[in-house]
Parts: structure tokens; sequence; C-alpha cells
């Protein structure tokens, strides 16, 4: 039975953690945490066997209601879904695992509804990843969002403003997607993607069609933060609270990447986003632009969240590149850079969470030797990111961006080699600058301390935030090594058809 | 800005009226969402329902079917949706204990 | 040109009333005038759906005993409807969050004008 | 907190109102498998009586009617009963919200499924309710004091 | 000679492995000097000894390979000990040891901060080094080259002055850039031939490549190694990284890093591009040009510096484009000199810097101009550096000469003059950057106290050992390593096309 129903699961355990989370926890508040959690873990194993079993057995269609695709909705559990699945759950729980600390400090009366909330992203998101119907898709990305906007809202003093823009931009690109759905429809007369992609091929050249395309893609350019449509996310991710940025950025605009992914090639056909309407290109441009956008911007930030934010939107843009390259190669240098900037970022803004938690500010200018010597777990896990993000091999950083780069130089794309390449170096500026601070810089004190390392309190954050950062780290490491395991026992079965 | 602002919703709207132009017929019973199979021979959805919503589920009102039955996992989506908002509403809007 | 003209006009107006959101929600320094854009915007949307999916010289899809299911062409398309119906909740829900986020907003710094809340926010 | 209306008439008239749009709003709830009208409408008119009640008679009053504390609770329980009848059918062997395998096999095949249906609608009018009021009380709360 | 025959063997594995097993054990022993500084010298041997024992092998032309996993679909991770790198190795992991005896010396007698940092590093650095020899492949070698890169790092800020932070500042941006541009060729070069193992005589052979891909890839891949080979104008990082404590100079700058790039750069003519490429499409001379280009100038800026130890900076990059020019003149001898010319420069170079190192800790001199009469206080140290320094002149016992004189045998077959000229003038102007320190030594006059003040004999048995090695390797090319007749295997392997 399990086997069966394995796709819906997934999103079911999410729904109903929000349900009990929020319904037991108004009496209890200290049953949300445990729930929640448990959740997760659990959301964590059936993604696990899920991903096993679609390995093993292959792609599993689900019938809600019992209806076949084109009259009820599909579930669709295809390898790349179940990729996404499992890497979505893993961050999750591990960043749901060092949360509890932080939650208590930063929003003390408001955990279980913080709790159910973050339930409810994830349903959502991992509704997105499953559904294998257009309009379905945007009810669960509408979950997902509203959920996206209260985890920014409930952050520092300018958290709301930052949120309520991030809903205006985020419903205009729901919006979006809608309008450009319904063009579709109106064409094609189907909602369910698999379908769509039959019907589609012979309709490319109507500029219905076309526009309807396109409305989808801005709509979700939108929402993953693609170039010249990022200006939500710095705000957002600057004022939220450090476990929400812990959960948005490494997952959420992934998620609308994927959607970009399913949509482009799976619904629309890959010959056609390629050649017919060179939307492709478009993507991989926007996202070269975005990767050196967001790296400069990067530069110039003096707070360790803001500068993550930026860096993100470089990040979304390694994606985009791989996405818009449209050739194997770039497909799984898209996709393990998400798994890969998943694990790094996570691991980035969960030690950006240790240092508020520890100093009570992540101002990078005031960050000196002392930071080191306190937090030494901490800084270390932050280094084996840092490095990472520049893409120092063997850390999982660097094979994302080898693939892009072969793929590149396989169409002889020259420019997007080079910005690939370039990034790593901008990126080597940012994180350098933090890294010299903390490592090498005298801390400004009255009475000069040399030589008394022992003497300097450690004020390492407890176990349970300290364990997920180095877990995250130890990761970023492992994935670089096995890297190849990934791409070759998943990510090429997860290849789009026609690719 | 404004003049930036002004030309984004302009080429907006001559996007979508390129579009519209493309558009069957409003009200053309032919049209493909209305068709009973579409070009690549699956069914037509829409037709479906009509057809066969009574016998399904013994229910005369089309959209109640849909709405619960065919795609009542839409409907779970768009109750999640209204509950998230109340709940956020709970989260944001709950006064602290100062 | 004139069955193009007959065909196509009511398209039109809902493109009018989706650049007139769109355009409020850019252009507007007041939030809650913002707020009103997306509402509108939501809204056009949601009529695009049904003003597009008419069908004439047919009727409400609630069963007629009278007439049967059999012929397809006698009831309008159910399923906009039906999709139009969550997007509506949905719509609903945004606003719901919006009008949360609103007032933290004006709790907080004790205006929605935007020039004014970014010289507040520093 | 809101005090409500000073005016007599108003609050006569919104109580001689309130119970007819809650059995409205129940009709509308069971009727919708033949007229317009179902799950979503119904619950949002029966929401509406209770903010009614709570706007021309103040929130202290309102909760007489409807305890502020019960709205997160209904509205899960709305959620559940829709989202359980769904696991419902799965633990008996079918799809995920498939009514057919509710377990009633008194009823034949369509009869299943009309009723998998109004119960799904209960559910989704019960949540609707509940978070109606409480998004009206979550948006309320602290006006007084602004 | 038996054709190539390769083996599978983890020694190469656990060579490169050992150093960095002992990282986290010193890390450990932070609090227990001695217990560290054991460990160091601990894994320094046995280092040595797993790669001597691969030395046989490597003689008799059988390899030995370990694959471990794929990191990249259709690229292994894999290590192979071919006679070049047993050679390179042999000469990192050989003269670690003498560093690892000579930085507690060092270290201690200066009462430097940060200890355990700094052996941690060195012994990532030297499993780096031993990685970049025994890479199998162009991306196990970036790699390895890359952690390199980031294990130094730590070791070149090591003083964490203002000065040295800004050096390691232009370290990292030279090198990284230099890494980004390797990659790229990498890169590149799986695009075009589907395979990255090196292979003697050459990995692009009979692939049919266009002038102009064949052309960039070699400019990218000689940019990557050039910056760690310190080519003329790549190098401007080595000077500055000298405010590094002199330990690290000695074995970084003078084997492991530098040497690094210097092997990186015989990787890619030989193994990558292999001399029919490099001469079909007129690779060979361009690289020559630029070599020596850079043995004349960066001679004639060594003669215009006082500070000692960024003298010896400056030397270090031109002696580093010997190698590199008789790489590029393709013959035999030219070649197996140039691989000579490794080991040998960095024999008589650590010894120098051993010296200068020890001139620091015992009188806190470091100026070229100060040294007046130090050959009077310190007679063990400069006798020693008196024989490096001939040596570097190419002086005839000295074991520069046998090099030198390969080189030089090197380019008359190739019936090149002009190198010629560029490996005598070299010479000389290494004499003379070297000579008057010599001679301000023993025949100026000290100022201040006088009397027999040596360092620690830490220091200054490691230095006179290292000086010996020099002289003894000069007198007898093949003593105790074979490295003679290594290097001969390894020329011919690669100029005769890949069939040794």
């Amino acid at each position: 039975m399990i086997q069966r129903n394995l796709p819906v699961l997934i999103p079911l355990v999410f729904l109903f953690a929000s349900l009990v989370v929020s319904g037991f926890g108004i009496w209890k508040r200290q049953l949300a945490y445990p729930v929640a959690l448990f959740a997760t873990a659990l959301a964590f194993g059936v993604a696990l066997f899920g991903l096993q079993h679609v390995l093993t057995v292959g792609s599993i269609s689900y019938r809600l209601g019992g209806w076949s695709p084109p009259i009820g909705i599909e579930y669709v559990l295809d390898p790349l879904a179940a990729f996404f699945t499992v890497v979505i759950v893993g961050i999750a729980l591990l960043v749901l695992l060092h949360a509890r600390i932080v939650v208590e400090r930063e929003l003390p009366e408001r955990s279980v509804a913080y709790y159910a909330v973050s339930m409810l992203f994830l349903t959502g998101l991992s509704g997105i990843i499953i559904t294998g119907d257009l309009f379905n898709l945007y009810v669960f990305v509408e979950i997902a969002s509203l959920s996206g906007y209260a985890l920014v809202a409930v952050g520092e003093k300018q958290a709301p403003v930052a949120a309520f823009r991030y809903l205006l931009v985020g419903t205009i690109g729901a919006s979006f997607y809608l309008l450009g759905l319904c063009f579709i429809y109106l064409e094609s007369g189907s909602l369910n993607m698999a379908d769509v992609a039959k019907i589609l091929p012979a309709l490319h050249s109507k500029p219905t069609v076309v526009v309807g395309v396109l409305l989808i893609v801005v709509g979700m350019g939108i929402k993953m933060a693609l170039f010249p449509m990022h200006g939500w996310l710095p705000d957002a991710y600057t004022y939220a609270a450090s476990t929400s940025s812990a959960l948005l950025a490494p997952i959420g605009t992934k998620v609308a990447a994927y959607v970009l992914v399913r949509v482009l090639f799976f619904g629309f056909g890959v010959e056609y986003v390629r050649t017919e309407l060179p939307i492709a290109d478009v993507i991989s441009w926007l996202s070269a632009a975005g990767i050196i956008f967001g790296s400069v911007m990067a530069m110039a930030q003096l707070e360790m969240k803001r500068m993550l934010a930026y860096s993100s939107i470089a990040q979304i843009g390694y994606v985009g590149l791989g996405i818009g390259l449209a050739s194997p190669l770039g497909f799984i240098g898209a996709v393990l850079h998400v798994l890969n900037h998943a694990l790094m970022k996570s691991c980035l803004f969960l030690v950006a969470a240790n240092v508020r938690t520890s100093i009570g500010h992540s101002t990078i200018p005031s960050f000196d030797d002392s930071l080191r010597r306190q937090m030494p777990w901490t800084m270390a896990a932050f280094s084996v990111a840092a490095l990472s993000m520049i893409g120092i091999p063997p850390m999982a950083g660097f094979f994302s961006k080898w693939y892009l780069a072969l793929a590149g130089i396989e169409q002889s794309q020259w420019v997007f080699v080079a910005v690939i390449l370039a990034s790593s170096l901008l990126n080597a500026v940012y994180f350098f600058r933090v890294w010299e601070r903390v490592y090498l810089r005298r801390p400004v004190e009255k009475h000069p301390v040399v030589h008394s390392e022992s003497r300097i309190e450690s004020r390492e954050v407890r176990p349970s935030m300290l364990v997920p950062t180095t877990v995250l780290a130890i990761g970023i490491l492992a994935m670089g090594l096995l890297n190849a395991l990934v791409v070759e026992l998943i990510i090429r079965k997860a290849i789009p058809p026609g690719l | 800005m404004r003049l930036f602002r002004l030309l984004t919703v302009l080429s907006f709207g001559a996007l979508l009226l390129y579009a519209a132009s493309g558009l069957p017929d409003r009200g053309d019973p032919d049209a493909p969402p209305h068709r009973v199979r579409s070009i690549a021979g699956s069914l037509g959805a829409a037709a479906y329902y009509i057809q066969h919503a009574q016998s399904d589920a013994n229910t005369p009102n089309i959209v109640t079917v849909i709405l619960a039955d065919y795609r009542s996992y839409d409907t779970l989506g768009e109750a999640t949706v209204i509950f998230t908002a109340g709940i956020i509403c709970f989260l944001l809007l709950k006064r602290q204990k100062v | 040109m004139i069955d193009f003209v007959i065909g196509h006009y009511g398209y039109w107006f809902v493109i009018a009333l989706l650049t007139i959101g769109l355009w409020g929600m850019l252009a507007k320094k007041n939030l809650v005038k913002k707020l009103i854009g997306m509402n509108i915007f939501q809204a056009s949307v949601i009529m695009f759906y049904i003003a597009s999916t008419t069908k004439w010289n047919a009727t409400v899809p609630i069963i007629d005993p009278a007439v049967g299911s059999a012929d397809a062409t006698h009831y309008i398309n159910p399923l906009p409807h039906t999709l139009m119906l969550t997007a509506i909740v949905v719509s609903v829900a945004t606003t719901g969050v919006a009008f949360a986020l609103l007032i933290m907003i004006y709790r907080r710094f004790k205006t929605l004008d935007e020039p004014t809340l970014l010289e507040r926010m520093k | 907190m809101t005090l409500g209306s000073d005016s007599p008439i108003i609050v006569l008239t919104a109580r001689m109102l309130a119970p007819f749009i809650q059995l409205f709003a129940l009709y509308v709830v069971s009727h919708g498998h033949y007229s317009p009208g179902g799950g979503f409408q119904g619950g949002a008119m029966f929401a509406a009586s209770v903010v009614l009640m709570r706007l021309v008679a103040g929130s202290a009053v309102g909760q007489v009617q409807f305890k502020s504390l019960w709205a997160v609770p209904l509205a899960v329980f709305g959620m559940f009963v829709y989202a359980g009848a769904g696991l419902l059918s799965m633990a008996m062997g079918g799809h995920y919200l498939d009514y057919d395998f509710l377990p009633m096999t008194w009823l034949d095949y369509p009869a299943r499924h009309s009723f998998g249906i109004l119960i799904v609608e209960a559910g989704v009018a019960l949540g609707v309710t509940a978070t109606m009021i409480l998004l009206y009380d979550a948006l309320i709360e602290g006006r007084a004091d602004d | 000679m038996s054709p190539a025959e390769t083996y599978q063997s983890v020694v190469p594995l656990f060579a490169v492995l050992v150093s960095l097993v002992v990282v986290p054990l010193i890390l450990v022993s932070a609090q227990r000097p001695n217990l560290r500084e054991s460990w160091t010298i601990g894994a320094s041997l046995a280092k040595f000894g797993l790669v001597a024992s691969l030395l046989p092998h490597a003689l008799a032309g059988r390899t030995a390979e370990v694959r471990l996993l794929e990191i990249s679909p259709g690229i292994d991770f894999a290590l192979r000990a071919d006679p070049f790198g047993v050679f390179f190795a042999l000469v990192a992991s050989g003269l670690w040891v003498f560093t690892s005896f000579y930085s507690i010396g060092y270290v201690r007698g200066l009462n430097e901060h940060k200890q355990t940092r700094y052996f941690a590093s060195f012994a990532v650095c030297l499993s780096a080094t031993v990685g970049v020899a025994f890479a199998a492949n162009v991306l196990t070698f970036v790699v390895f080259y890359e952690v390199l890169t980031v294990a130094t790092y730590p070791l070149v800020i090591h003083k964490e002055t203002p000065e040295a932070i800004s050096g390691g500042r232009k370290y990292l941006a030279y090198t990284l850039t230099a890494g980004v541009l390797l990659i790229a060729a990498t890169a590149w070069t799986y695009q075009v031939v589907g395979d990255l193992d090196f292979r003697a005589g050459g990995l692009l052979e009979g692939k049919s490549a266009s002038v102009e891909t064949v052309r960039g890839l070699f400019l990218l891949f000689i940019l990557g190694v050039g910056v760690k080979a310190a080519i003329m104008p790549l190098h401007s990082w080595l000077p500055t990284a000298m405010v590094a404590p002199t330990p690290v100079s000695a074995l970084l700058h003078a084997v492991a890093v530098v040497k690094a790039g210097v092997f990186g750069v015989v990787r890619v003519v030989g193994f990558v591009f292999g001399p029919s490429a490099m001469s079909a499409f007129g690779l060979s001379t361009i690289l020559a040009i630029f070599a020596g280009a850079t043995i004349i100038i960066a001679s004639l800026l060594a003669l215009s510096e006082d500070n000692l130890k960024r003298r010896l900076a400056y030397s270090t990059i031109g002696h580093l484009s010997y190698v590199v020019l008789g790489t590029a003149l393709l013959t035999p001898a030219s070649f197996a000199g140039g691989v000579l010319h490794i080991a040998n420069h960095a024999a008589m170079k650590i010894t120098l810097f051993f010296c200068a190192g020890a001139i620091y800790v015992n009188l806190h001199k470091e100026n070229v101009s100060e040294l007046d009469g130090i050959g009077r206080a310190m007679p063990w140290t400069m006798g020693a550096f008196t024989l490096a320094a001939a040596g570097l002149a190419g002086v005839p016992p000295v074991n520069g000469f046998v090099s030198k004189w390969y080189l030089g045998l090197g380019a008359i077959e190739a019936d090149a003059q002009l190198p010629l000229v560029v490996l005598l003038l070299g010479g000389l102007l290494s004499a003379g950057y070297l000579i008057p320190i010599v001679y301000r030594a023993f025949f100026r006059p000290m100022a201040g106290e006088k009397g027999t003040r040596e360092a620690s004999a830490l220091m200054v048995v490691p230095l006179v050992l290292t000086a010996t090695l020099s002289v003894a390797l000069g007198l007898a090319p093949n003593l105790f390593v074979h490295l003679h007749d290594l290097a001969m295997n390894i020329s011919r392997s690669v100029i005769d096309g890949g069939t040794p």
C-alpha cells in the first residue's frame, strides 16, 4: 500500500503535521516542535524510500481520486521529482533540527503557528514537485508562497515590509503563471502536463502558445528570482527570521526552478524551447547576467545575511544557466547545483543564525578574531561552505560548476564559461572578506589578550544547532566526492526525454 | 522610472493583445477546451465532465462534481490555502505578551 | 473583420483591466492602493478564464433532466468555473495575508505611504 | 476589540438576520449538489453571520456566539474531515480521495461519490467558516489601542 | 627497457593520505608540542618511505595505479605513480623530512604563534603536493592543485601582519585565478578529447583538433600552471609571499608550490600536448621565449634586491624557468635536464632558504647589506650557503652543474643558440647575485660583537645535510635514489612518443 501511494504521502504527511501542530499546539505548546520534527523525519524517510523505489522499479503515476489523468489530477513521482523531494525534505529536516532554539529566541510566543506554517510551506513545496497537473501546481505554488510570505514577515522590524513587497511580486508571478496557463489551456484543452506535451507540438507557432509560455516563464522567473526579477529577494531574506532564511533560501527558489524545468522540458518539449522559441537562450543570458550581478552586489554588502541573499541570486543563476543551456550536461549541472547550493546555502544561513544567536548580530565589519575562538566549529563549517561556494575541488560546489562549464564548452558558449569561472573569483572575494576578518583580525579590546586561547570562553552554540551545521558541512564534502554517484544513479535517469 | 513602468505595463498589454488575436472566437463551441477529444487523441476533460458527471456521482451540478470529486485534490489544496491564510494571520497578528 | 471584433472584444476589456491592475501595483505609492491593484489584477485573470471559455447557446453546467447530458455543447465548460473557484479562494487568502502584513506594517511604522515608509525603515 | 454599535435598530436587525443567514448557509452547503453553492460559499456565509454579530454587538458579545479560541481547532477539524476522508479511502485500498472506496457498502457507485462529495463539502464549510472568523478576529485584534 | 606495465597498488594513496591523517592528530595534540611535532616527523618519514618504496618499480618501468571513485562521469579520481610522479614525490617528501626538523627549530626559536595551525597546514600541503605528483588525470591534478592553493594560504599569512595579509591576498588572487583557468582548460580538453588521463607523449596526440583550439588550450593551461611556476608576467605573487616563515618559503617556494607549478608545466607539455603537437603548433617556441626572458629578467631583479629572502625568491623564479626552458626545447637531453633541475634546484634552494632562516632566527637580519662578516659567526650555515650558491651558479661539483649540463646539451642538440646563451648568461647572473653575499659574509668585517653563534642544531643539521646532499648528487647523480636514471627514463618516454 505504501509503495502504491508513495507520491501522495509526502505532501500528506506535512499537511497532517500542520493540522496536528496547529490543533494540539494551542493547548500544549511544547508539542509543536517534536511533531513538526517527527513529521519531517517521516517525510524524509518516505522520500528516500520513494527515491529508491523509483530508481529500482520505475516512475509512479498516481491517479488522485482514482480518475485517470486528463480527467483527474495526476501525481508523478519520477527520478527528478524523487530527487528533488529528497533534497528539499532533507534540508528542511536539518534546518528544523536547528530551529528550536532560534525560534524560542526570536518568536517565543508564536512558535506553534510558526511550525504550523513551516509545515504548510513544505506541503506546498512537496506538492509542487510531485504534481503532474498544471493547475494543481498553481494551487500548491500558492500554498508555498503564502507560507513563504509569512515566514519572511516574522523577522526583524522591517520584515513585514519586505514580506509585503514579496507578496505583491510573488502574486504577480503566480498570476502570470495562471494567465499563461489560461492561454495554454485555451489552445490545448488540457491541464495535464503529459497530455499538454502531446498536444502542443502541433500548435507551437501560435501566438497564444508563445505568449502563454512566455508568461509562465516570467511568472516562475519571478518566483525563482531570475535576474531582472529578483528585486524582492534581498530584503526578504535579510529581514526574515534566521530559521526562515535558512528554510527559504536553499529550497524556496529552487522549487520555482524545478517548475521551470518541469514545464519547459516536460510540458512544452525540449525542441520547442531550444529552437522554435528560443526561450532557453533568454533564460541562460538572463542567468548569466544574474550571476555577475548577484556576485558583485554581494561584495558590496555589510550584513552577512544580505550578502548571502545576493549570493543566492547569483547561485540561482547557475541553475538557470544550466536549464537554459538545454543540454544533458547543462541539466546535470543545474540539478546537481540545486542539491549543492541547497547544502551550501543552508549551511551558510545556519552559520549566520549561529552567529546571531551567539553575538546578537551578523554585521561583517564588526567580525573579528574572537568569533573564531569562541565558535570554532561554526566557523569551520563556514569555511567549508565558503570554499565550496568559491568552487574549490573537491568540495561539492566545484562539481556543479564543472558540469556547467563542460556544457558551455560543448555548445561553444564561451561567454557562459567565462561567467561561470569569473563568478568563482567574485565569490572568493566576498567570502574571503568575511573569512579574513574572522580568522585574522585582532579584536579591538581595552587590554589586548595575546596567546591566551584557553582563556577565551567558548560561546559556541548548543549541539542542537551545531550538529545540523556541521552535518551540512560534511555533506558538502561528501557530495563533492560522491557527485558522480548521484549523477550516474539519479540525475542521468531524470534527464527529460528529447534532451 | 515612471516612464519605465508605463512601458512595462503597455508592453504587457500589447503582448496580451497579440496573444488574444490568436485565440479562437469567444463562445466558439468548437474551441479546443470544449472538444470531446484533443488533437492528440486524449480525452477532452470538460466534455467528459459534462457527459459523465451525473452518472459518476449522481449529482447534476457539474461544477460541484469537478470541485469535490474529479479534481477534489485541487480543492483540498484550496482549503489548505485558506487554512494557511488563517494560520498566518494567527501567526502574524497575535499580540505578543510584552 | 467584424466577426473578429465581435469574437474578441471581450478579451480586450479583460486585457485593459489586467493592465490597469498591473499599473496600480507598480505605480501607486500607497500600499493599500497597491493591494487594490493586485486584487484587480487577480480578478481580471479570473475573468479572463471565464470570459474566454464561454460557449454560445449553452447554459449553466447543471444538468437539466429535460436536456440530458449526452451532448456537451448544451452546457458551458464547467472546468474553468471550478478552477476559478479555487483561484478566487486563493485570491481571498492572499488578500487576507496582505492585510495582516499591512496591519503589522502600520503598527510598526504608523504609515502605509511608501516613500515615508522607506524613510522610517532606515 | 471592537465595542459594537449603540444603535438598537442595527443590533436588533442583525440579531434577527443572523439565524436566517446561518440557515441559508446550511442550505447552500447541502444543496451544492443541485444548484450553485457548496462548501466555500456556505462556509463564507456562515462566517458572515458570526462576523455580523461581532460587528454590531462588539467582539465581546460576539464571543458568546462563537469563541475566538475555537476558531483554529474548528478549522483544523474541517481540514481533517476533508483530508481524513481521502486518507480513509486510501486506507480502504483506493487512491487518495477515491470515494468509491469509502466504507459505505450500502450505497451504490454514484451514490458513494455523491456522499463523498457531501462529506468533503462539509469539511470545507467548517474549515472556511472557522478560517474566516479567524481572519476577522486576527485582523481586528488590538484595533482599539492603535 | 620493458614496455610500461601498470599494476594496482594502494601505496600511492597511502603516500597521499599519510600526512592528511595526521592533521587531526596534530590538531588534537595542540597543547602538547612534543607529541604534535612527533606526529609531523613520523608522517614525513612514513611518507618518504612509502614514496621510496615505489621507486624500484618506477625504475623498472612499472607504474602503480589506484582508481578510487568516479568524480565525474567517465573521469576517475585516480592516482598513478608513473616515473615522473615518483620523481617529484620523492623530491618533495624527501625534503619534507629535513624541513620538519628545521621547522621545529625555527618556530620554537622564534616562539611563533599558532604553531598547531602551522604544522597542520604544512601536512595538508604535503599531501596535496604528493597528490599533484601522483595525479593520474588532469581533473585529479586540478583537485590537488587547488587544495594546495588553499592549504598554502594559512602559511603565507602566518605572521598575520598587515604585510602578510596583503601578501596572502595577492597570493590568493593569482593562484585562484590560475586555478579557474586551469579548470576551464581541463573542461575544454575533456570536451575535445573525451579523456583526461595523462599519457607520456601527449593526451592530444593523434586527436584531431583545430589550431585555434590547441593554441587556446595551451594558453589556458600555461596560464593555469604558469602562475605557480612563476613564469614571468605571472610571478609577482612569489616575492610578496616571502613574508611567510622561512621554512615555508624553503619548502613551499622551493619545493612544493612552485615546483608543483613547474611539474604542471612539464605534465602539460609532455603528457597533455606531447612533443609533436608542441612543435607542430609552434607552442614550444612561445614557451621557450617566455622562459628565457624570465631567466634573464628575474636574475636582473634578484641583483637589485636587498632583502635576502626576496632575492632568493627572484632567483627561484629564474631557476624555475630553467625547467620550463628545458621542457620547451623538447630534446631528450634538455627534457631530462629540466626534470633533473627540479630535484637539484630544490636541494640547493632549500639549503639557501634554511640558511636565510637560520640567520634570521639567530641574528634577526633579513637584508643582504647587513650580512657583513656573519660567515665567521655562523660558519656551518654560511658554508652550506656557499656550496648551494655555487651550485646555483653552475660550478661543477655541485648538482646544479649536472642539470645545466644536460640543459646545455639539449640546447646544442636542438641546434638552438639563443637558449644556450640564455643558460650561460643565467649562470653568470646567478653567480652575480649570490657570490656577493658569500663575499660579504666571509671577507667583510662584522659589525657588533664577535664569536661563533650558530643556530640550534635542529636547524643547522638539516641545512648542512641538504648542502651535502647537493654536492653528493652533483658528484654522483645516480646516488641512492637514481634520480638521474629516472629523469632519463621520463625524458625518453615523453620525447620518444609514449613507448619507453
